[in-house]
């Protein structure tokens, strides 16, 4: 799950990163009031979940409360890559100096935290890990032991901090690991880390994706979701555990497990069809979430026709079966389906789906042939 | 002899009590498997499965009791570390863990300290194992596999019975069959099960199949093309999925441009690996 | 560093073991006030930090609050084993089905914690281990991973637990482990661990040692140190940094290094002498610490010589000698002192002192005859 | 050859800059000690001891630039866990670690990181090691030794100092003195130097001095009567210590009545072993 710039800061400060004293408004009345309170210049961010935002308008800067106001009021009525944004952050401006990236991130080769440090800071990281590779120091951090003071130091020597800077780094950098632990976060990451022209460390943008599947120990981030970035049928999906990704086809797919999901689209596409969606129902999946992973891809207009690939294993093909039944007397649909049931409990399945009205395939490139013709039948 | 577990390998089931940990362990004692304990903290001194296999309290008093060598994990995402620590504290030689959901962070923590010990750890989130006619621990239905010379590993769960099946339907079998799960941080990985297979006498050919995400496949391809003798078949799942989504698990993140399907495609092409467009033609692959 | 009862209990409940509601008094007054609040029978327990003070009168029951006060009156009037009791806690009475012993220490040996269980609790636990050692379960726990819910599980199965209780016993225990490892405890100790008639786990007794080394992160606790269990000049070195500690002989000792400290005690006792104290200067001690130990030394009164050995290492023989030098300015003593100097700048130490009136030896040998004659033509 | 170091042994020195790691830095040059590099975070880039010896932000970079296989450790407790992982995670095969005072919890923690590593760790509060005529690293005064054929192993600092001086007034020389340390948990024991004696050419008899506390003579002792072939003479201190009280550090708590003087001196003699009652007595009794 991703976090908002400003929460991902509060974060941070909670764990001793200095970060500038700016608050979150809603409104541009709300903002023109945090302008003004905070005095001087400031920078009014849009708080939306995705990057670019800069190159977009997302970040004015503003001289006082009344262009702050101003700013807000343009920002919050646009939309960045499809997001609306909903909130702004108010942060006084500050005079930099220079700019350092500081991020941890989980390294799977290494089955480790990574933690990495550059002093090619405020520019788009990914860039800077493709051109020039050796600006980004990185050192993996045992996670039995934690971040220990001296991998701190060796960043601080690499990246050429003035010595006069290590204290303040030191407290930035075991603040970011902290934040990082404790919130079960797969990313944490301060971009720019500034220093000032007063000589002060300051985080000044931060980002943090927090793991899902720890999710259930954080119920107060949890509470800080944004589902604006989520189609609404996703939001529905997530909140019946299922996986659901919209895509942009007419095959509705349903499939258990995400490896064959995506190979039941890959096979899709190869046989001259477009998936309307990912859908992963899950292993040991019962009729009930079943029939509401029906209703979602029913609820995409494109879908021409739905593809069942269930292989049992933890699912059983009775369950699936049930649920497509039950699914069907609630939702009332033309739509043809094609199902294709193997594995635990598979002939029970079939037996209970005997009398419905659906296409039947037994290999999976049969029941792909078929869902593209269906799909093109029913045009 | 198989690779990793055979007819003689005895089981004890963490989380037997439950709902799919009775039904899987049905599952493998009709199939043969030596489930000879299970383990449910509080439920010990039961007897389960129609009273064929009792409960402990503890994985080291099963271990004890019954000379399970081999733990099966099946129980909440919350309890498994705590489950798979208590199995390498108890000596198993080999921890299979089908718990979906893990939390990435105890995962790194509990591989930091599995590297202490003389344990595999297979997943988690992952399907299991299955040697066919001989033993099926974890979810891998045992009817759609039959014995042969085709050692199969994959990253996914039911992608790999699917293939299993593919193989079946052409009268094609498999020495053994590990499925080492999706998370991106997990116990045994593609290198280590290539290398059993190279080693096996029982397997002549083997099947890998990736999915998008981390560079697993990437470097399996530079050990299969530095020391495999064996001929590979592959197969990448994801062509077809948007970059930067998550397609089910955490494994299937495209991460930072690398681990595309285009790249391990290549990668395993380059390495001599036959790839195939869809699961249903690795057999006529095999044959060739 | 020894804690009282009242303050481990204190730290066990503010990580989730449940302690009885009881409060600490210094007077009767208080006492009584306690017991009135707290309503019903009450425990009144003295606070030492020696054991034993059940046996010595040190715990009564109260009826009510007058008989409270009464017995609160009584015990902080008391000494137990020489140590005079200041304040007394006032606990609810509970009614004991069980008594449990749950512990958690340091095993050099295994250099990990280990944890110990017994369902024989409320006893002298050192009892129990000596005559019937099968009754007590113990656990080492990986110092980077900490106590795992298994172990603890473990623990419940071995000393019988009624599986009722397991809920409440892995809190406690969890609770415990975190109290000795974010205290930097040497001991943490539950003892009795009670099952009450009503099926409550209750922690009734507890014990904690700190370790000494790592009080510099533990202002708090160290602010709690209890100088009544040491001498004053036990006390008076501490805050100079060495070791001190007070015994019944007549030759008092400084010497650098714990070891040789021990074997020159050792020594002196081999030619018929008694050491007088155990004082280590430890390693580097300056003038000033020097100075500061003769002056602890001559504070007892039963001295009648003093054997300085010094063999130096990190500790400089000049420093040493200067120190002597110092205290002898300060202190006016007709007490004979033998002084051995060899090692680091030994020789400077010996030149600086040449002129002091001291007998000087070469071997350890002739330094602790020598001190021992010295003590004897004192008397 | 000697056993841990000799004359080739590159040191760099964790915390040169301070007061007792300059003067005590000097003393190992003085002695001909290859002090090759100082370490001092904040101060890289500067030469200390008359301009011959690099100080380096960190001790990786030490290594990188000088060589450097040792490290010692002489700062204060509250860096020492951190400098003792800092020097194990740059490759130093052996540590050298002098402070005093580190708490108990943070060396578990450190043991345990360790054993995972491919590293030997003397102390904490140790007095170091000394090959006389070779190296000398820690505190231990070169003066009070020659070479010779007896190897010392001591938990004590300048009870140590006390024995070699001995040694040396009967004239008798010391192949290498190593001091392990007086903390309940530390990094090698009595056994491993013993052990490492036993193989030593050089070394034909044994000085091993212990104190009360803890348990470590005992399982010495039994190391000696199962495996050794040389002769040991052992010195326990602490004979007069009231039991209970600490004398000075941590290792001279007696635990639970076990670990006296006299319980490690009975050991000892069961063991075969001579047993001084002072430390002067130990050369006559290597005599015999």
């Amino acid at each position: 799950m991703k976090l908002h710039e400003y929460i991902s800061k509060d974060i941070f400060a909670a764990y001793g990163v200095p970060t500038p004293k700016g608050h979150v408004a809603a409104t541009p009345k709300e903002a023109g009031k945090i302008a003004k309170d905070l005095g001087g210049r400031v920078v009014v961010k849009a708080q939306v979940l995705v990057g670019g935002r800069g190159k977009a308008g997302g970040i004015k800067l503003a001289e006082n409360a009344k262009e702050a106001r101003t700013a807000a009021e343009e920002i919050l009525a646009m939309e960045i890559k499809g997001l609306p944004v909903r909130k702004v952050l108010i942060d006084p401006a500050v005079e930099i100096a220079t700019e350092i990236y500081l991020g941890i991130t989980n390294d799977r080769a290494a089955r480790q935290p990574v933690i990495m440090a550059s002093a090619a800071g405020g520019v788009d990281i990914e860039e800077v890990a493709a051109k020039t590779p050796e600006k980004i120091i990185r050192a993996h951090v045992n996670p039995l032991l934690g971040l220990q003071d001296y991998q701190v130091r060796d960043l601080a020597v690499s990246i050429e901090l003035e010595r006069e800077h290590w204290d303040a780094f030191h407290k930035v950098t075991q603040g970011l690991w902290q934040a990082y632990q404790r919130s079960d976060a797969t990313l944490a990451e301060i971009n720019p880390l500034v220093i000032t022209k007063d000589g002060e460390l300051l985080a000044v943008d931060g980002k943090m994706l927090i793991d899902d599947n720890a999710l259930y120990r954080h119920a107060d981030l949890e509470a800080h979701r944004d589902i604006d970035v989520e189609a609404p049928a996703e939001v529905e999906a997530r909140e019946n555990e299922l996986t659901y990704i919209k895509l942009d086809g007419e095959i509705g797919c349903m499939v258990n497990g995400a490896g064959l999901a995506m190979a039941t689209m890959d096979i899709i596409k190869l046989f001259g069809g477009e998936p309307a969606n990912f859908l992963d129902i899950g292993g040991g999946a019962n009729a009930e979430k079943v029939a509401a992973a029906l209703r979602i891809i029913l609820q995409d207009k494109n879908v021409k026709a739905v593809l069942f690939n269930i292989f049992g294993g933890i699912t059983r093909g009775d369950e699936v079966a049930k649920g497509i039944l039950e699914a069907l007397k609630q939702i009332k649909t033309d739509v043809p389906m094609v199902v294709r049931l193997v594995g635990t409990n598979a002939e029970e399945g079939r037996a209970l789906l005997a009398d419905a009205n659906m296409i039947t395939a037994e290999s999976l490139a049969e029941a792909a042939q078929k869902a593209v013709q269906a799909a093109q039948g029913s045009k | 002899m198989a690779i990793l577990a055979n007819k003689d390998t005895r089981v004890v089931v963490q989380g037997i009590t439950g709902r799919e940990g009775s039904f899987h362990s049905q599952l493998m004692l009709d199939y043969g498997t030596k489930v000879v304990a299970g383990m449910r903290p509080g439920k010990g001194g039961e007897w389960v499965l129609d009273g064929k296999v009792p409960v402990f309290d503890s994985v080291k008093v099963a271990v004890e009791a019954t000379g399970a060598d081999t733990s099966m994990i099946i129980v909440p995402a919350v309890a498994a570390p705590d489950s798979i620590l208590e199995a390498a504290d108890a000596g198993v030689r080999l921890i299979i863990c089908l718990t979906e959901g893990v939390p990435i962070q105890d995962m790194m923590r509990v591989r930091a300290y599995l590297d202490f010990k003389q344990v595999t750890l297979i997943g988690p989130n992952c399907p299991g194992l299955l040697t066919p006619s001989q033993t099926k621990i974890g979810f891998i239905p045992g009817n759609i596999s039959m014995p042969g010379n085709v050692g199969v590993v994959s990253r996914s769960g039911t992608l790999t019975y699917e293939v299993l099946n593919a193989l079946k339907q052409e009268g094609m079998g498999c020495s053994t069959c590990v499925g080492i799960g999706g998370d991106p941080v997990k116990g045994i990985s593609f290198i280590e099960v290539l290398q059993m297979f190279e080693d096996d006498p029982l397997t002549d050919q083997v099947v890998m199949i990736g999915e998008i995400g981390g560079t697993d496949e990437e470097k399996a391809a530079e050990y299969i093309n530095e020391k495999m003798t064996k001929p590979v078949v592959g197969f990448i799942a994801g062509k077809t999925a948007p970059p930067g989504k998550r397609m089910g698990h955490a494994g299937a993140i495209v991460e930072g441009g690398a681990g595309t399907a285009k790249d391990k495609v290549e990668a395993l092409k380059k390495a001599g690996v036959q790839v195939a467009d869809h699961p249903e033609q690795i057999p006529e692959m095999l044959k060739k």
